[in-house]
């Protein structure tokens, strides 16, 4: 028996594969493609203190093997989180990863002081990287000192796993990493999407109404991984790697650049079922590899 | 709604450029309504990354049958598909058309490749009377494919009506018992705007399938919104909420 | 007739194209494919005072809709490429743009001094941006103060069009367009590549044996753009655009974005004559589009 | 060199996964010598990005042939193409194997594809006594196709020789003249260079044909870049100054 299971600080998960935020909605409507009781974790989308409506159309479009978009956080608020859509999720045999969106730090820890009495929450993931909205995201994302201190008050306020999502779109990932381990993260998570545009050559407009969307899928990948490897060669924090995971391999690739845990995005929308496909490959992996446990992949690099 | 390897039968050239594609697909064919639609895997790889979405345009027995032109990478894959080959569909989806009410006579109003979703409507709602607008740019975008009762138009007239789709229905306004009548539209926003317009001004019921960019196609992505005129504070998803909605529920 | 050319500081095009550094040599094994004389502007492989062996192989992979490279600046040094690559370039009736890398600002100065007396280079193209060496490259390409110097440095010691090749590893790239124009900078270029990397999941090394290497082809094409616009959008100097244009839509989506140039490179190694078909299309759709002057659609994004 | 838009006149299959494709290329058949390679765009959109690169396997009249196994996308896509497609090449590139040299035998070492480039070459030098050891891992790796003498060798033994081609060669070491030989290889890099060392120790004229990645094929990109055995301070580039290389040329 091959032992997929995997620490991300002291939260336990039965093996590494997380469904990233924003990629599974809630959870309910991704259950009917896939059993999400044998996904390792669920991430939320970006839950903030009050609801937003998100970004007008169009807030989407399909690049060379990625895709932008500027969903513009979305989101029910949390209150209504706890009300409506926790239910559903606390049914689900997986852990919970809250994800947490804010455009102040104060309204970080307010969120987290809120969803920390929720038993079925096992964690947070800090969003300190979001490209898509006016206030927050890229400010902070893009400003150590601020990840220092968001971290800092958050990790005041929950002894729950504190994972803090951190932005490509800085020329030093590993600082940031750095920053969110001295002021006490459990885990980084690593990538958020990459900033990008598109124009209409017709009406010269930008094709998203944002202006700008956040760049996901399998173009991103080597660009994730860069990252991911950066952070593991400078700072011994454990990490979850994202960016552009299509299929096992990829999975893989990620866990030996550094990863302890992997979330999948975009291929969600593709192919739901992704998460399954994934945990059967890394046990046929582990096999024909002779690893005993999946976490001795993490971080074996040979350079 | 389930993601299934169904095989490819058949690919129909209806015109030139436009393609009707018949896939072996019990379960799909069993559960979909007319106006819900599939999003399908157009190759076997990364590239095109996204789903592409089409309407159910028609089931028979347990094959279900998509409409396409060849609009960019995806649908040229999907054209050069050959038959036999198996192609990955995720279906169906969304809500379709409420044909359930109590009415008299259907107003099909469709332009372009809008009459997809139409000849699987038009079986279902056989006992009705219904007038079929058919709109296109010229002749060769016309298609009357599994439809009833056509009144057709074309921008440049190269046949039937000269105009806009619009137009010519307004042309029948006076004939149709619009009182007792559903409009059901699908085709280019523009036109489907000038439609919605049209049935709120008449107060004639009406269902207009809409249209967007789309990444999952279920309602995980949100990448689908669409302004709701019901609610300031929230957008709707056409993927889920849609796409076809009551003319009274969305602004295009 | 439609007026393709455009201006890069003092200097004339006669149309937006350039080949972009690293990819088309120094032009004779692509003029075998292309007409190099209706190109705007070849920009040669990155010049250094010394000849440089380049990296071991394996240097290429592809990746999804994108290649890395670590060619590690691989040349003949400058003096060679003077005696064996001017006399080639010179009988091209294109426009020459020296690239020029180093290792210190003093070889930056050293080569542009030496090239200056050179009357077929019209201008030097300075990479401050190569991800694949370890000295210089990134480290000055990350530092806006290293940027700037350098600027300033060989400002002092030429009079031809400058134009400063910028990293796109960064957060904010409109910082170092600034600094480049206080300088003196006549334009700035973006972008050099994105530092990306892949595993071989079986050998668990890194499929290039730099480790690291640059992303460039279509996958980044979103992020190009992206940092095109940030400059356009913050900082008055011309700008010459590149990332992933493999055909004449992707270029006018640059010049909307506000270059007035543009440069391609991963296109090259698959299209060979990718330049002059871009050409013909940039004709049409000025054509159809009723624009006299090419240099109309430069900045003319509606935001 | 230059680039055709080409039709594709037939695909063989050899074996379960091995093709022959037959390409209708009148410049390059014409200019095309053996050991030289195309370097094919395998779909008319950016996916997969890179062209591929296949040894020029025969020239028949106007027609020119590629061997190839399904390897990954980029070979299956290639596969799976259809009589009269056009499909692009770009070449003939690289040098091509040295035999207008004065030799009385000639040895080709082939392990698993690299029999590709053997018979175009085996055409030219009909003149020479030839030796064609042909080695895989099993009996389906094995062709044979367009060859003359050939002396087979499986590692599992499935049919000829249990072993290596090399060992098989070995076995024969004796038997030929060498003094008036030349050894023509092409193969996977491990089997290369076990040829490169054989070739050195006993002092036979021996070409190697390589591979590597490639971007572009022609000298562009250095991606393709091989230690020298000649110069410490240069690497030489498999597409321009290879793929064959004088045993003493490169080190592998
Ligand atoms: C609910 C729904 C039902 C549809 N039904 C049909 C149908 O029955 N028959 C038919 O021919 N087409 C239909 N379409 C449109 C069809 O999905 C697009 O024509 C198709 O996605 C184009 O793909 P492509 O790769 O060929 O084009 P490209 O332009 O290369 O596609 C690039 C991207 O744009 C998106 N896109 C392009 N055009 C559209 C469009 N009109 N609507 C939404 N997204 C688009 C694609 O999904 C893709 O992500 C439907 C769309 C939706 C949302
Ligand atoms: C000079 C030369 C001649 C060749 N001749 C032949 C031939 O006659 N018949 C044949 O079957 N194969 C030949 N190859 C190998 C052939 O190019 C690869 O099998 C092919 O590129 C695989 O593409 P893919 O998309 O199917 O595989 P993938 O593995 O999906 O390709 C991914 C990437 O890796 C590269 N790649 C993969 N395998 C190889 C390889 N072995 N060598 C170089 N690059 C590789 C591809 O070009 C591509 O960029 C030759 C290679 C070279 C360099
Ligand atoms: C449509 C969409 C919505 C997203 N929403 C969020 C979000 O709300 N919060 C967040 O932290 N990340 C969000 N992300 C980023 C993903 O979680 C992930 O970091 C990114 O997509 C890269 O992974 P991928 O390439 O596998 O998609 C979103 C991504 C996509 C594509
Ligand atoms: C193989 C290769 C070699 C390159 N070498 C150089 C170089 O020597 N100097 C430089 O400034 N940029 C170099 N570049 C970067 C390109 O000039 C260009 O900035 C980058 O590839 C993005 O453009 P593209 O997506 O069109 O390829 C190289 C790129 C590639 C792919
Ligand atoms: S398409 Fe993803 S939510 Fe509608
Ligand atoms: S493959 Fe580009 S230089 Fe050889």
């Amino acid at each position: 028996m091959i032992d997929l299971s995997v620490n991300i600080g002291k939260l336990k998960l039965k093996n590494p594969v997380m469904l990233a935020s924003g990629t599974v909605g809630y959870g309910n409507e991704i259950s009917n493609f896939t059993d999400l009781s044998k996904i390792g974790a669920i991430v939320t989308k970006s839950v903030s203190l009050n609801p937003r409506k998100g970004n007008p159309p169009r807030r989407i479009m399909e690049t060379s093997s990625g895709m932008l978009n500027a969903i513009g956080l979305a989101n029910v608020g949390v209150e209504k989180f706890i009300e409506d859509k926790i239910p559903f999720l606390q049914k689900v045999n997986s852990t919970l990863i809250c994800n947490i969106a804010a455009s102040s730090i104060e309204e970080y820890v307010e969120c987290v002081k809120i969803l920390e009495e929720q038993d079925t929450v096992k964690g947070f993931e800090i969003n300190v990287s979001c490209p898509n909205v006016k206030e927050g995201g890229l400010v902070f994302g893009n400003n150590p000192e601020a990840v220092g201190k968001i971290t800092e008050k958050v990790r005041a306020v929950t002894n729950k796993t504190l994972i803090i999502k951190l932005s490509p779109n800085t020329a030093s990932i590993s600082q940031f990493a750095a920053v969110a381990k001295k002021e006490g993260a459990d885990a980084v998570s690593a990538i958020n999407t990459l900033v990008g545009t598109a124009f209409n050559i017709y009406t010269r407009k930008p094709v998203i109404k944002n202006i700008t969307g956040g760049l996901s899928g399998p173009a991103i990948k080597p660009v994730a991984l860069a990252k991911v490897l950066e952070i593991s060669r400078n700072v011994d924090i454990p990490i979850i790697g994202i960016g552009g995971i299509m299929c096992w391999k990829d999975a893989v690739e990620f866990m030996i650049a550094g990863a302890s845990a992997f979330e999948l995005g975009t291929v969600n929308f593709i192919n739901p079922n992704a998460g399954i496909e994934i945990i059967e490959g890394l046990k046929k992996y582990c096999e024909e590899m002779k690893i005993n446990s999946i976490s001795e992949v993490t971080a074996s690099y040979i350079l | 709604m389930k993601i299934f390897n169904s095989t490819i039968s058949e690919i129909i050239k209806l015109h030139d450029n436009i393609n009707l594609i018949k896939i072996h697909s019990p379960e799909i064919a069993k559960s979909a309504k007319p106006g819900q639609f599939c999003n399908i895997k157009v190759s076997d790889c990364n590239f095109p990354l996204l789903r592409r979405p089409f309407s159910i345009s028609d089931v028979d027995g347990e094959y279900i049958y998509f409409m396409f032109n060849v609009a960019g990478e995806g649908t040229k894959l999907l054209s050069s598909k050959q038959n036999g080959e198996t192609i990955n569909i995720l279906g169906p989806l969304g809500n379709g058309f409420n044909f359930e009410t109590e009415f008299k006579s259907a107003v099909i109003i469709a332009g372009g490749l809008g009459v997809a979703p139409f000849p699987f409507l038009t079986k279902k709602i056989n006992n009705k009377k219904i007038y079929a607008f058919i709109g296109g740019r010229s002749e060769n975008e016309i298609i009357t494919h599994g439809l009833e009762n056509c009144i057709i138009s074309t921008d440049n007239g190269s046949v039937g009506f000269k105009g806009n789709v619009v137009e010519s229905f307004k042309r029948y306004i006076d004939k149709i018992d619009l009182g007792n009548a559903v409009i059901f539209s699908c085709g280019p926003t523009p036109m489907l705007k000038a439609v919605q317009d049209l049935s709120l001004q008449y107060k004639i019921k009406c269902q207009l399938s809409t249209e967007c960019a789309m990444a999952c196609g279920f309602g995980i992505c949100q990448g689908c919104n669409i302004e709701s005129a019901e609610e300031e504070d929230k957008y709707k998803l056409v993927c889920i909420d849609g796409p076809v909605f009551d003319a009274k529920e969305v602004k295009l």
